[in-house]
């Protein structure tokens, strides 16, 4: 638990955990109503991760995400309303209905989106960091991926790239243990448990540290954004956490040892650790945290109401948006 | 042969009697088994929408799940075949074309030509297609014609379940790389499927239906948009040809020629966009060739040329349906 | 405007220009200054056939030589340009897009639609393409038709210098993601040029000159061949329009169509392969939009459906020439 | 210099090395001439990396090479004879003239083909090592890539399939310092000298030899090749080595220091090197190194003779040979 972080900031860092965690826990319960349309992945069991990276960001700073997107949005500051009302395919919605839960991006958030394509978000965050190192503007980018996206080639060309350019971007790494059903163990034998020893190997500083503990992530973060900022190039953040639904909601998971996330939900949640040791060092009281425990609690409401009420898109923006100019 | 299966179905059983008469069939993709690497039971998955359930048991050292990885898979599928296998290697969503597209692009597609006629790569590779589930830009496409354009591959699209199970097997057996376009929204759909072992020749169109008055060409999910449009003008005594070509490339011209001399009138319906698609394909085609024979404008059904919404009205105004078909067959007829 | 000047030279003029205009452009490629981490001079390449050279001593910080990572570098590219910067990718050959199409098919061709209209990618990528070089099959390939069939994308094809330095700024300047193709064949042929600054709107085709028997549409290097065509076939009398769309998506549907409405008669052109290609994406729209204004088939003009040969003789063979041009215009005529 | 080379395997492996220059040196000056075709990418300086790998591989074992394929070739067993017609494109080429210098390709002699892709050899050779490793015969998949290469992601997934599927299959980077005119100083910074640290970290045995070094490469190479045949396997093999002539022919090198490939082919060259080390054991005599030199000058000669004077493909090549059956 570090000095640096006010009780604003815990108070704050707090409040983004619980609103992706609330956000995903009522996501998870309307998808199963069959309200909701698509494929949805949840962050739940995650949120120490996209928050404890996100809280060092501005909006110049950018950031891309996955299929796995809610959570680095909220971290990032796009609105829970609007996304919401996006996961229902509403015009109200970030995009107007025409991304849906894959596709949120809010760029002026310097939020460049959620990404369908596993390994998309590398190569697009490291023009972000180029272009942050050649306006000299002390930006950064940061790219989160999964274990299973680490294997796939645009990160690792990525990695040499950021090494070769020197930019100012921040790998960030959640390996919750699964790619779909697949073993990380299977599927990034490394040799060690760490896969940041493998970006270790492209000459870029690497650290692997408990995803569940805010602060931890909180802190490596912060060293490797400050480096960043200070020209020093990239660094590569291994989180280790996990996924409290299913790789997508629909999935079965009996791929998973049986009690693996009633277990971690007991023991090992982010929120709960990092709500123990605040209130445990003396920094927040347990009654300021359930005060913004019911705060969430409605905001995600009115955002379930405010989405299942506003309208369909207008047939007209089928054809819109295609194109600046055509 | 009165047994209903769905299309998923018999592609899994085309597999699985492959993988039984053929020791060098093997099968290569994204938890195409599943739970690899955990202490659970193997099978977990089958694939993402479990078509492939159920192989693995039975072929397990023969069902390989990869890491995410597509560059690397989908090229050993063509580098095993290419060295005596008859890898099908799944690439989950035919949308991810673009992350591994030069190893079927460049290499596949252009060993035997570029060697003089020595290589033989008998890769198949399965993939879904197709909009219609809210799965939004990136994973609802149907990309197909980006493959017909390439020399050396050939482009398989299923629309029912008894061609799904017979063209698959002919993809496997046959010595040139395929790929095998699955519409996710056929999956479910049941129909008559033999269990014994047959195959449907690869370039020979299905007649549908036949109709004196209008040919409709039509692919994959189009067929049955096709078939409701031309039930309906049946009632206003419009009588229609319906032709699934089945294989894009090889294309069974013949049969869609022939039948465009008779009724001298064509529409094509497309689940992707005309720029350089199926579509336009057709059209040109038969426009160059059959110039005399047409008695008016051949029509194209397609989506606008945009991508795929993700909001489930917009969605559904950007797929052809049957009222849209209707309306091109009329204006055929005007 | 008297002063000639080279394509390749037109090409760097542009990207000068607007590195000069615009401190927000940058160029991104394989050796496009080159001698990067050598104790040498930089500027040593200027990519692999020295068209960009001289910029890197202009631009030090903005002419950027990145590892052979076409997906990062081509990727870095479109992020950069979500981010306020107009980044000029450089994929060495159009051939090679496999290895990063999907950066450009579903990232930055969609993120404008996706995101509800709210991201602007003014992204170009420059990019190789054309046979005749004895380069064979895996660096001759011309696929822009795979990229017009991209909604989001637009795709630029100049045939002179004049047209290559005007599409090019319009590219540059331009807020959507283009590919910009240049053939090879072209980068030696010298044409005027004005010095100083200007564009050409993206989506505007040129008439070449006009005749009112036939219409030909040709792009880059089949523009010449169509001329040389249409030379030999003024001798006969067959007086020919000539149509070089210049941007393919756009494509300038107007004036294709009004020329077709006065000869009746089309031949299209094409250095690619017919399937799902640029000839029947014009054919097909043309024999359904204009079938009363036809008076003949109208007729392609492109290579076989196989990969570009390596021998001089079968490649000089696959390539439309004049004489293959002026026989399908005849038959129109027929 | 290993025990286990017996005169007659020594003889061998210089042949080969001398095959290789020889044809390289040859097709410089043809190709100076203006009497060949396309593009040519010169392998001469770095044979003894193919040669030291290849003399451990039969048949049955698959290589996948590069833009810069005519040494793999030759030391894999391919005719130089038809190698040379095909680079003139003649029918009598090893490929018909359909494929040229770059393309060159005989799957009988496993051979999987030149390749005008930098990176699409990984992915092939990893399915050939599948083969491999299903049929249980024994057989090895070698692909041999350029410093360049190494950072194409079809490079990074391969050696990570590899690791996830313990494929017997041998990466052999091929480090001469340059893509085409970019150091690997800049595009490969990994940290240290070697590009096999990286390898390193996805868990695969990694080494880093001088690759003008026959002996060095051959015996780092069987060392690979015989774990991999027991089921051990992968192995990233880096040699370090050199050019002699420009990226392709028509390069004018103005990237390179001044006396960089004079110094080497004075002090460095592997074939010297050989003969040198070779006589000096006294396991062969000069006058048999000689000999050999003069037997393939006469047989390169004969190759160009006969590439000069066959025919070219008849016109009815440019329809055949795209599919099996269409
Ligand atoms: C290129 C590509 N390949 C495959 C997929 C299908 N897919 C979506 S998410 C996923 C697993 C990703 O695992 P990981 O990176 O560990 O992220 P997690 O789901 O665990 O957050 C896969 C295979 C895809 N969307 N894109
Ligand atoms: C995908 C792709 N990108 C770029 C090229 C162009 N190219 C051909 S060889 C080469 C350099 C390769 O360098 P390296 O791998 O070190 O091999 P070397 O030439 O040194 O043997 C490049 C950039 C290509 N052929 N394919
Ligand atoms: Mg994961
Ligand atoms: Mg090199």
């Amino acid at each position: 638990m570090k000095a640096q972080l006010s009780k604003e900031d815990l108070l704050r860092a707090y409040r983004k955990m619980r609103e992706i965690r609330e956000f995903e826990d009522r996501v998870h319960v309307e998808f199963a109503k069959g309200t909701l349309p698509g494929f949805v992945h949840l962050y739940s069991g995650e949120e120490a991760v996209a928050v404890g990276v996100c809280e060092h960001l501005n909006d110049l700073d950018r950031i891309a995400s996955t299929h796995r997107g809610h959570g680095h949005c909220i971290a990032k500051g796009v609105d829970l309303v609007g996304m919401m009302a996006e996961i229902y395919g509403k015009q109200t919605g970030t995009c107007g209905g025409k991304g849906g839960s894959m596709h949120i991006a809010d760029l002026d958030k310097g939020m460049m989106g959620a990404n369908g394509i596993v390994g998309a978000g590398p190569p697009l965050v490291a023009g972000a960091a180029l272009a942050s190192k050649l306006r000299k503007d002390g930006s950064v980018g940061v790219v989160f991926f999964g274990d299973g996206a680490s294997n796939q080639g645009t990160n690792f060309e990525s990695m040499n790239l950021a090494v070769t350019l020197e930019l100012p971007m921040i790998f960030v790494l959640e390996n919750n243990g699964y790619a779909e059903s697949t073993s990380v163990k299977y599927s990034a034998k490394v040799g060690s448990e760490n896969i940041a020893d493998r970006a270790r190997g492209f000459g870029m500083p690497a650290v692997t540290v408990d995803g569940n503990d805010f602060f931890a992530v909180y802190e490596a973060a912060g060293e490797a954004i400050e480096r960043a900022r200070k020209g020093g190039g990239p660094t590569f953040l291994e989180c280790k956490t996990l996924r409290y639904y299913g790789h997508f909601e629909g999935d079965a998971q009996t791929y998973r040892p049986k009690d693996e996330v009633k277990n971690a939900r007991a023991n090992n949640c982010p929120l709960k650790r990092f709500a123990a040791a605040a209130v445990e060092a003396g920094l927040v009281e347990a009654a300021e945290l359930e005060a913004i425990d019911k705060d969430v609690l409605a905001l995600v409401e009115k955002a379930v109401k405010e989405a299942e009420a506003a309208p369909q898109p207008d047939m007209s923006a089928l054809l819109t948006d295609v194109y600046v100019s055509y | 042969m009165a047994r209903k299966i769905m299309f998923k179905d018999a592609i899994n059983e085309a597999i699985c009697l492959e993988m039984a008469r053929d020791e060098s069939v093997i099968l290569l993709g994204l938890d195409v088994a599943g739970a690899a690497g955990t202490d659970q039971e193997r099978d977990a998955w089958g694939g993402v929408l479990g078509v492939t359930k159920g192989i693995y048991p039975k072929f397990p050292d023969r069902v390989i799940d990869t890491p995410i990885s597509e560059s690397a898979y989908i090229g050993a599928a063509v580098g095993a075949s290419a060295c005596g296998m008859r890898a099908i290697g799944e690439l989950m969503f035919s949308d991810f074309l673009g992350v591994c597209f030069d190893q079927l692009y460049n290499q596949a597609a252009k060993f035997r030509y570029m060697f003089g006629g020595k290589a033989v790569t008998p890769v198949t590779i399965r993939t879904m297609i197709g909009a219609g589930f809210s799965a939004a830009a990136q994973h609802s496409q149907s990309p197909y014609s980006m493959f017909a354009h390439v020399p050396g591959l050939k482009s398989i699209i299923p629309s029912n379940p008894y061609d799904a199970k017979g063209l698959l097997a002919a993809c496997i057996q046959d010595d040139d790389p395929c790929v095998f376009f699955e519409h996710k929204a056929l999956y479910t759909m049941k129909g008559e499927v033999p269990e014994e072992h047959y195959t449907i020749p690869l370039g020979k169109a299905n007649v549908v239906q036949e109709g004196k008055d209008v040919t409709i060409v039509a692919l994959a999910r189009m067929v049955q948009v096709a078939t409701q449009a031309a039930k309906a003008l049946a009632k206003e005594g419009i009588e229609c040809t319906i032709i699934d070509p089945r294989t894009i490339s090889p294309l069974d011209k013949d049969t869609i020629f022939s039948s465009v001399e008779k009724t001298g009138r064509l529409v094509v319906v497309d689940e992707d966009n005309d720029r350089c698609g199926f579509a336009t394909d057709i059209v040109g085609m038969v426009a160059q060739d059959l110039f005399r024979s047409l008695k008016a404008a051949p029509q194209m059904v397609t989506p606008p040329f945009v991508p795929v919404p993700f909001a489930a009205n917009l969605e559904a105004e950007y797929i052809p349906n049957a009222a849209k078909v209707q309306a091109a067959v009329r204006k055929t007829l005007e």
